[in-house]
């Protein structure tokens, strides 16, 4: 996943599909990347993501979660409509800024 | 109201399979011309269940799943998706928005929202130690 | 050698369903990352096989066509299509290219090349009035 | 279907996929573009063919052995590599010219 870290912000890229199958390692990445020091804000690109169901919502919310408990949080853009209408209904944007 | 084509698809409760059902319904539905966002509704819909049938369905088996699809002249699309594993004990409980048996492994209690949402009729029929059908109805095009 | 996922898929002999076939064999295929080259292959050859079933096997009825698919754990694709038409007189004649018994309809007499061509293997068991299966091998990526 | 005439000569661009279900309604507009006083000639403009089998062979040689009679022919041009495999597996290189 390509990704850019600049003070406490990690934005990453998210391509292809994010569904129960490859929810796994995309949790895995993304662990890694707020993991390290210092980090509170992750940022979600999903320009290049071309699907996403509600295990997609079960991922960011995870992340939403560690990220809570150092007073940061996590951010998404560049949704697609598909991707935008089970966000929407998740009720994520409550607690997900959309950027 | 006839059916103007059918299909059956049956295959492994393995995730690698979540992507292969989805795109096969929607290569399916796609013969009656809807718009592509009608196309991702249902992707997504069918998306939903076959999780449900790998992840609560079978768990840590893995059995068979089946998918029918019809096409109505009434320009509606009837897909199933069925598993023969441990059931649901309560259904109207299980299709509470964020109501979910394994947050531990981060699901989101959707799956049954998110079907609702995208298809126009969403049906449930479970029994404990037989299996879950859930039946789902979108039109596609005008009749 | 073993199995590691399988599928199998049930359709009316309509022509809408040669396009949902091939796109179906290929979206179950591309999980072990075949190259797009050999996905058009597979979709040819599969159309080709699909095409065959409704036009020879059924002619101008409706039946049923079975496709079933398993991947190996070698890097093979095993993909099969059956009908349960008319069935093949004889087929070594029946593969011949060019060998058609519709030039009227502009067949070209070339699907079992095609086939025989896009595919490592191709092995064809007919039966007169009872129908024909075409089974096929094709290598997906080095074991 | 995209056409243009020029002298003798009828382009056509066909887009999508030409396999035994699609066969019959190319084949019926083609006919009707080559039915015109004077078409001697067909070039298939096939940039945007994303599929063909088989029945796509039948397709263009029936339009071939009709243009033959009247001393014209058929070429096709822009195909992908897919198409081009099926075109030279059947020998249609030695009747069909590529532009
Ligand atoms: N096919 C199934 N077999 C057994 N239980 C199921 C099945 N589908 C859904 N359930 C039950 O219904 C609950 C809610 O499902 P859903 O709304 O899809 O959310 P999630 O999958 O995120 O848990 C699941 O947590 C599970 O307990
Ligand atoms: N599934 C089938 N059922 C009955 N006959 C078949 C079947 N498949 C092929 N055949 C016979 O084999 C011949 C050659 O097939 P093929 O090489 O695919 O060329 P084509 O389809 O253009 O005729 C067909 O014309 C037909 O007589």
């Amino acid at each position: 996943m390509e990704h850019e870290r600049k003070n406490g912000t990690v934005t990453v890229r998210i391509s292809g599909e994010l569904d129960h199958c490859s929810a796994q390692s995309i949790r895995r990445e993304l662990d890694a990347l707020i993991g390290e020091p210092g980090v509170k804000t992750l940022v979600l690109d999903l320009q290049d993501m071309t699907f996403m169901d509600s295990s997609g919502i079960g991922v960011i919310l995870g992340r939403y979660r560690t990220l809570r408990e150092r007073g940061g949080g996590v951010a998404v853009k560049n949704m697609n409509p598909q991707v935008e209408k089970v966000f929407t209904l998740s009720g994520m944007r409550q607690v997900i800024q959309i950027l | 109201m006839d059916i103007i084509n059918q299909m059956e698809l049956k295959f492994l409760s393995v995730p690698e399979n979540e992507g292969f059902a989805r795109v096969a319904v929607s290569a399916f539905a796609v013969q009656l011309n809807p718009t592509l966002d009608v196309l991702a509704d249902i992707k997504t819909a069918v998306s939903e269940a076959v999780t449900n049938a790998i992840v609560h369905g079978y768990e840590d088996e893995t059995g068979l799943i089946v998918i029918t699809a019809s096409l109505r002249d009434d320009g509606i699309l009837e897909v199933s998706v069925a598993d023969t594993g441990k059931g649901i004990a309560d259904i109207s409980r299980a299709m509470q928005p964020f109501f979910t048996t394994q947050p531990e492994k981060e699901r989101s209690g959707m799956g049954f929202s998110v079907m609702q949402t995208f298809m126009d009729r969403v049906t449930v029929e479970s029994a404990l130690g037989r299996g879950t059908t859930v039946r789902m109805q979108k039109r596609l095009r005008e009749a």
